[in-house]
């Protein structure tokens, strides 16, 4: 089973489709702790991209996430704009110009992403970011065989990862202004890189 | 939701449409990515002031954009930062040659976004500055936070460095001045009912009648304490004892007091709670020299106030009393 | 209630002793009976002009005092005229000698008030003229009504009227200005919320979540009809219609648009509302030549707008450019 | 029985407690199809006027009655304002100096109270406002024979005056903007007018 620019694409429209519904949950989330906008600016920069990708589908598994990228960091603003998309340019430009990804070379685009994430918002794990859902989900895909089996022990790691923020004081974005009252909630950002590593593991990548 | 407007989706956009046209003569709105401009942009030689943020805090920044003030503001959906090409695109417009100062209020947003863009604007060899505004004493700045907020004390920023600029001082100086400012300045703010935002369609948190929300921002995120609903006098006192003891301020001290509206709160209500403390601060011997009074900084229809006191100098006092000619701020020839 | 208040039985008062430290430049406040005088008070040989009405309406009239504008305004409790003496202590005040020209809002209380003012000052042989400003095309003017209330007109007349008694014109002159403005001048308004009355304590009506109040006036008065909201077009339209009908408003007339905030309105969607107002203005062959927007003409924090249109001539569109320097409006030197 | 300046300061005290007690109603009325303030602007005026009673009373009924018409006007503002103070000026100055008042004094002063609103608000019976009660009141003192019988029929006619407002569409002050809507409550200020003078029967005149 072979990792291609289609599956990538076909991954990230998924993406978007499980960021549109859940676009109110995850406005809520963000009501609770933040400025209510979460989903609307994850929803805003997930249309854009799958317009982006009508127009044409890149040729790598690179250039699709290039394009994710620089879509995500003009259309999304806010907190998560620039972090999912440094995340998304990190994977791009560690898988080079390999036609198909293999396990190695998506553990390798999810390290990088992580490594984007904690160089632009130097969070670690426990301060209640989207850090707690991805940095586990990138040690639980290190220990699969398949690119299937890997992107499901992502994904459920983060689905756990997240789920973990609820009780936590949040100490980087805009809930820790909120101090002892963010906790008892979800973080939406890390929710929703649950929600995409999910869609990922779910969807039609083959 | 009770709002006047078409379609949550568009209500920047066509909210700028309605701006240029009525301010044809101190602004030029580019549609895509937003940026309103300057009329007169770019000017030779000058530093060019860039600040930017979410919408939703009209007249900031858009309505503060004219000679003396800002040069370029870059408006985001409602409460949400805008983003790098936004950017890009207001230092392109406006770089007279003297490089560019980006005022960014401290939000992790904000930040991130006004970061990309000066990266990407020094790799094309312009010079670019940033200042990070956080006055908000509502928030402990530490480990433990993303620092404090900027709020009010933003327009008071981008007016005096706004004159700095207009007058001809360069990139370095205007960015030690802007430096100065933000040293110089905080704030605090409360709220008695939340603002909706459009695309979300209900208030951003729910206050019964009888509460208040004490150290709250300016994007409808909850504040630090909900307590009960006090008078003017009780309200004033619980902003403004923080304000003064975190620079702190002392007897003595000459400055300005900007009394600001969150957006749904009257004038009426306004210059009464001015009163109330220009005479605390005359009670501790510190010398109110200049005032604003009126919804600069606001949050869409929150109800509710903020101050802010900025300690002032001679060259702040001269600078801030320099000409100005914005849709939100005009005196001077 | 929600309210930065201390008392609502001082809540004027108290808010005149902030506007008056804000502006002492401005502004003197003579605080029994309740008077805003300009601070240079009296002009030698200028005609005086005054207003005045009930508060809650700021920043008309206390924040229009100065230089091109209002000698003196009066200020009643909030949405209550004021009484004969304040207007006969604002004449008294101000008069240099050529008279002074009552600006009244068609209320039934502000023209009895008034009517008894100027009697008073007629008989101590101080010259006064009063125009009676009745610009809400909601209110059908007929046998069978109060006649037309005083809106939003108020502000342009007030301003034009002020820059003429400012160059020079005598009582006369002025008083024959003044009539050709209110000749020009029409307004309609619409709620989606109302305002909360101090000594109330609750919304002056009650509107549910999915109605809007339209021919609204700025006391909280109910309007002619509620209707369900619509959105910003909706809006629009049916303020403009009514009152481009009314003149009527012709292709190729030249026009003065101020698209004014009751309150609680964001500026966010005010200048959508502008920009809209604008276009169907453009489409109808009415040459929009100048523009207000903005909180002029408030009623407290009501949630709602008012259009204004003011036909121009040459002479009206330099009287309106003419420089004035009050807290609300200033531009010129 | 006589009425002289004592009583007729007695019957003022007894208005202003009226007013003060129906306050919250008046402003009731007023939010309905005004806006609100007649019980606030007339509890202001008349507390002011109980003030200045306790300075002292005038001498005559006449200038008790001109201190009234004094205060209202430079207290209350609002339609109500002049229209009462004109009433009271009015009646001042028919009763001229007279020191004790009977029958035909009070239905001058009554008379001349009306003639008083009407010079100045140019309302008819019918345009549901105050003179809908003060004008039945005026016609029904003029066939009693003391002046407590003469209040007391006032009192009863403007009550019923007052009432006659429901049904109607205002045509005169700030009701009249509502037009068909105003159809359905008591005029304000008729109902005001009902409660003074049902106070001035009901109260200490002697
Ligand atoms: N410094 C940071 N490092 C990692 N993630 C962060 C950081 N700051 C914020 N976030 C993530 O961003 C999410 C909020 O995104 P969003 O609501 O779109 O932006 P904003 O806070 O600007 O409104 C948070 O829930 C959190 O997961
Ligand atoms: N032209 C008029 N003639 C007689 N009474 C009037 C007239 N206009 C208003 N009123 C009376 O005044 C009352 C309203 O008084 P008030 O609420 O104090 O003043 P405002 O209408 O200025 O708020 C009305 O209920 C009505 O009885
Ligand atoms: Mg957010
Ligand atoms: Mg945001
Ligand atoms: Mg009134
Ligand atoms: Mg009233």
């Amino acid at each position: 089973m072979a990792c291609t620019a289609e599956s990538v694409a076909d991954a990230v429209r998924a993406a978007a489709a499980v960021v549109a519904s859940h676009r109110d949950e995850l406005v809520a989330l963000d009501r609770a702790i933040g400025d209510g906008d979460h989903g609307e600016n994850l929803n805003r920069g997930f249309t854009a991209v799958v317009a982006a990708l009508d127009e044409g589908t890149p040729d790598t598994p690179a250039a699709v996430l290039k394009l994710v990228a620089s879509t995500l960091i003009s259309k999304v603003g806010g907190a998560a704009g620039p972090l999912y998309g440094t995340a998304f340019l990190r994977a791009s430009a560690v898988v080079k110009d390999a036609a198909e990804l293999g396990p190695a070379e998506v553990v390798a685009a999810l390290e990088a992403a992580l490594g984007g994430v904690v160089a632009r918002g130097k969070a670690e794990v426990g301060d209640k970011t989207m850090v707690d859902a991805l940095s586990p989900a990138v040690e639980a895909a290190r220990s699969a065989d398949s690119v299937s089996e890997l992107l499901t022990a992502a994904a459920e790691a983060a689905r756990a990862g997240a789920e973990s923020t609820e009780p936590l004081v949040a100490r980087k974005g805009r809930a820790s202004y909120l101090g002892e009252r963010s906790a008892g909630h979800v973080d939406p950002g890390a929710r929703s890189t649950a929600l995409i590593l999910g869609s990922f593991a779910a969807g039609p990548v083959r | 939701m009770k709002k006047i407007i078409n379609d949550p989706a568009t209500v920047v956009a066509d909210s700028l449409r309605g701006l240029e046209l009525a301010h044809a003569d101190l602004v030029t709105v580019v549609p895509d990515p937003a940026v309103v401009v300057r009329a007169d942009a770019p000017v030779q030689g000058k530093v060019a002031v860039i600040s930017g943020g979410g919408s939703g805090h009209e007249p900031m920044h858009g309505g503060l954009v004219g000679p003396g003030m800002l040069d370029a503001a870059c408006p985001g959906p409602v409460f949400t930062s805008p983003t790098p090409d936004q950017v890009q695109a207001a230092i392109e417009r406006t770089n007279g040659g003297a490089g560019a100062l980006l005022i960014v209020k401290n939000y992790t947003g904000d930040v991130l976004n006004f970061e990309t863009a000066a990266e990407l604007a020094q790799a094309e060899d312009v010079e670019v500055a940033t200042v990070v505004i956080d006055d908000d004493v509502a928030v402990q700045d530490s480990l433990y936070t993303a620092g404090r907020r900027g709020v009010g004390g933003t327009v008071l920023l981008e007016k005096i460095v706004g004159a700095a600029a207009e007058r001809g001082d360069d990139l370095a100086a205007c960015l030690a001045l802007a430096q100065r400012v933000v040293a110089n300045v905080r704030s605090m703010g409360m709220a008695l009912a939340a603002p909706t935002v459009p695309h979300v369609g209900e208030p951003s948190f729910d206050l019964d009648a009888d509460e208040m929300e004490v150290g709250i921002g300016i994007h409808g995120e909850p504040g630090r304490a909900r307590l009960p609903a006090e008078n003017a006098d009780g309200i004033v006192a619980r902003l403004l004892e923080p304000v003064l003891a975190d620079l702190p301020f002392r007897e003595g001290d000459r400055v300005l007091l900007f009394t600001n509206s969150m957006g749904a709160t009257p004038l009426l209500e306004l210059y009464l709670a001015h009163g109330i403390a220009e005479r605390m601060l005359a009670d501790r011997g510190i010398v109110v020299e200049r005032r604003l009074v009126g919804p600069y900084v606001t949050s869409l229809e929150m109800q509710g106030m903020s101050l802010t006191v900025l300690k002032l100098d001679d060259e702040l006092t001269g600078l801030w009393d320099a000409p100005v000619r914005t849709a939100a701020l005009r005196w001077g020839s």
